[in-house]
């Protein structure tokens, strides 16, 4: 199973901002292995953000998004003791979700 | 006494006749997430990628902001931020017009997040990145920077 | 607001990219600013306390009485004062070595098998999760290696010997790139590592998330891609050359506060 | 004192006198104790051999001096050597294509443990490592001199034409062995180490002097 996320969410001037680093590979597909074979590609295609529970953020990334992927953006009206959590979905089939306490 | 190499091939044979009779839980194999605009992804350039998403070319706007550095000393990671304060986003865009496939990402807006988001990327080769915002009344906005990537270390 | 085609686009991004973009150094400090916050190291630390933390190996046991020098269980600290002489083994060790020890004598894992094992495999990865964590354990203390011992202090000498020891198709030796201020390659700084280079800057500044690879280095893995590239051949993972250069470039970095794990290009 | 081998007689007394006085702590004997540790460190890897850890004159002496100038006698030993290891073309035309030289000043490559060929196919010159060539390549190291414009600063209109010759005969040479001319010095021997071939050294030499080459614009 794939590592814990990192999320930090900070509340201030009435928002949260949230930095997130995802434990990923990201394989693109144009990479070839020492044998000459395409190492076929592996990523997270779509990351959701909820806040308290419901969904405030939906995103569909391209495998040209770095390795151990990071995301910041930010809650509107978020303050500190609300949660946040963050679920990945990969291309094969992997996900993992995780929560962070807005501080 | 069974050899590592043994066991190992042994379950290989197991995994392979399972996948056979399709009892792996868990496809081995690349499958799309539902929903994913994989046409939108692959396009190998800007006009194909709004195509695909069947949106319009987009418009420059000073009301886009791209934020990425000059130079990027590793292609491999590279800070893009995209971000409007314009009411009425729907979607935001990151795209890198030299990359093989030009979309990188795509972040689909609430009324409680900020169209402003910030991730990292990577680039074959020094090239123009664009933001662009999908507007609720249809416009499409883009705003650019040109991102020059190094040759670093000893090339060895 | 004017709508451009497409094949439009370059030129202007050109033109106007002409008109303001920060050449060389300038650019390349902005660029690594903009990945201060969040270095994926962090997700390698976590990984690495679990690890630590974890029942592993034959013996199902975990790290957390390892003594890496400054007790059993003491993490806090140690890394400053690595490399440095260990009793029970006889010998200096540098962190991945003294973590190979422990991980042999209290998991029971073969040491000499994770020593051949090729970076970036099987507990090579172990090992990537583990020095960022005793890394991190040290962020903002000063090195300070123990000189008493005085295996401690032959280390520092053959270690300075190999440190100028020029060699192979291209003549070089570490001090070819590393024996000056001021230097770089590319674009890439060059720390001068025959005295203290500063805070956070070179020695103090690995083990590093390496943004080419996406991987985790350690300053065995760090020397070992010196010397592949200095055209030498192999150094063995743990051997005596890279504890004495860690000692060498320890000593010599007295008082430089350890950013590790760091983030490098 | 004004006598010195007086003094050195007396010194080496008192040395003696000193060894017996106090315990005897031998000092290691580090020239063996380094050797050992190399011999033991390392071990070959794909085209890394070891015959690699041998040093010839040059880099045994210039370890030793830790970077330090060696005496005067000893450079002048090292780069006669050295001189005398250069090979002039064997067709007496010392300029190729700066466009081949500019791809291999850009080419860090070569000679590592994973390249699969010590072949000079192989290699690279990694001119840019180092050097500042042309001013289209912002990326540029300055561990060497600023090579900007260097057939212009030479004079060199013509690299074909005899006036041209010195300039032309100490830039073969100082590529090709640059220890011909400074015993430590920093750079690899291209030719001499058989990193480069005759061809090769030839773009490379145009890159510089051809008046056409970005380097002199």
């Amino acid at each position: 199973m794939a590592d814990p996320m990192r999320i930090r969410a900070q509340a201030a001037d009435g928002k949260a901002t949230v930095r997130v680093l995802m434990s990923h590979e990201m394989e693109t597909g144009q990479r070839k292995d020492a044998a000459g074979n395409t190492i076929p590609a592996w990523h997270i295609q779509q990351v959701s953000a909820r806040w308290n529970g419901a969904t405030v953020m939906n995103a569909q990334w391209g495998p040209a998004v770095a390795k151990n992927p990071y995301l910041q953006f930010a809650v509107k009206g978020a303050k500190a003791g609300d949660k946040i959590s963050i679920t990945w979905l990969d291309n094969r089939g992997d996900n993992r979700t995780d929560e962070a306490v807005v501080s | 006494m069974q050899t590592r190499r043994e066991i190992l091939s042994g379950s290989a044979s197991v995994a392979a006749m399972l996948a056979a009779t399709g009892l792996l839980p868990r496809l081995a194999h690349a499958q799309n997430v539902p929903g994913y605009k994989a046409s939108a992804f692959e396009s190998k350039s800007i006009a194909d990628a709004m195509a695909a998403l069947g949106v319009a070319m987009p418009s420059e706007s000073t009301d886009i902001r791209v934020t990425a550095p000059d130079i990027a000393e590793n292609g491999a990671v590279v800070p893009v931020g995209a971000a409007t304060s314009l009411a009425g986003v729907k979607s935001i865009l990151i795209l890198v017009e030299k990359n093989p496939n030009v979309l990188a990402a795509m972040f689909d807006v609430s009324d409680a997040v900020e169209a402003d988001f910030s991730t990292r990327v990577k680039m074959g080769q020094s090239s123009n990145v664009f933001a662009v915002a999908l507007m609720g009344d249809g416009r499409s906005l883009f705003a650019q920077k040109d991102v020059k990537v190094t040759l670093g270390g000893c090339g060895g | 607001m004017k709508r451009i085609p497409v094949a439009g686009l370059l030129v202007t991004a050109m033109a106007c990219a002409l008109a303001q973009q920060k050449f060389g150094a300038d650019g390349i400090a902005e660029y690594r600013k903009m990945l201060e916050d969040g270095n994926p190291s962090d997700l390698f630390e976590a990984r690495g306390e679990e690890l630590w933390k974890k029942k592993r190996g034959p013996k199902n046991a975990s790290l957390e009485q390892c003594d890496l020098g400054k007790g059993p269980g003491v993490v806090k600290g140690a890394f400053v004062e690595l490399p440095r002489y260990f009793a029970d083994t006889k010998k200096v060790q540098d962190l991945e070595s003294r973590l190979l020890t422990c991980m042999e004598t209290l998991q029971g894992f073969d040491a000499a098998e994770i020593a051949k094992t090729p970076f970036g495999v099987g507990e090579q990865v172990s090992i990537e999760g583990l020095v960022a964590y005793v890394s991190a354990e040290s962020r903002g203390s000063r090195f300070n290696l123990p000189q008493a011992h005085a295996d401690e202090q032959k280390m520092y000498e053959l270690g300075k010997r190999a440190f100028f020891y020029r060699a192979g198709p291209y003549d070089f030796s570490c001090a070819s790139c590393h024996g000056e201020a001021g230097k770089r390659i590319r674009m890439q700084e060059l720390p001068k590592l025959t005295s203290d280079p500063g805070d956070g800057v070179g020695f103090a500044a690995w083990p590093a998330y390496r943004l080419s690879s996406g991987e985790m280095w350690g300053m065995q893995r760090r020397l070992n891609d010196c010397y592949r590239q200095q055209r030498f051949p192999f150094p063995g993972y743990g051997s005596d050359v890279t504890i004495a250069l860690g000692v060498y470039m320890g000593v010599n970095a007295k008082g430089a506060q350890s950013i590790a794990p760091a983030i490098k290009r | 004192m004004r006598h010195p081998r007086l003094r050195r007689a007396l010194f080496g007394l008192f040395a003696v006198l000193t060894a017996c006085a106090t315990p005897v702590t031998p000092s290691p004997d580090y020239d063996a104790l380094m050797a050992e540790m190399m011999r033991a460190s390392f071990r070959e890897q794909g085209i890394a051999k070891m015959d690699r850890l041998m040093q010839d004159a040059s880099n045994a002496e210039c370890s030793k001096s830790e970077g330090g100038p060696l005496s005067d006698a000893r450079s002048e030993a090292i780069q006669t050597a050295n001189y005398k290891s250069v090979k002039m073309p064997a067709d007496g035309k010392f300029i190729g294509d700066w466009r081949e030289g500019e791809r291999l000043a850009q080419n860090g490559r070569g000679m590592t443990w994973t390249d699969p060929s010590t072949a000079t196919t192989a290699n690279g010159g990694g001119c840019y490592n180092c050097h500042e060539l042309s001013k289209a390549e912002i990326s540029f190291g300055n561990i060497g001199p600023s090579l900007f414009n260097y057939g212009k600063l030479h004079g060199v209109a013509n690299p074909e034409a005899p006036e041209s010759l010195p300039i032309v005969d100490y830039t073969w040479r100082k590529i090709y062995n640059s220890k011909a001319f400074n015993a430590c010095s920093g750079m690899p021997r291209f030719g001499h180490a058989g990193l480069l071939s005759e061809a090769q050294l030839k773009h490379l030499m145009a890159l510089l002097l051809d008046p056409n080459s970005p380097v002199n614009k």
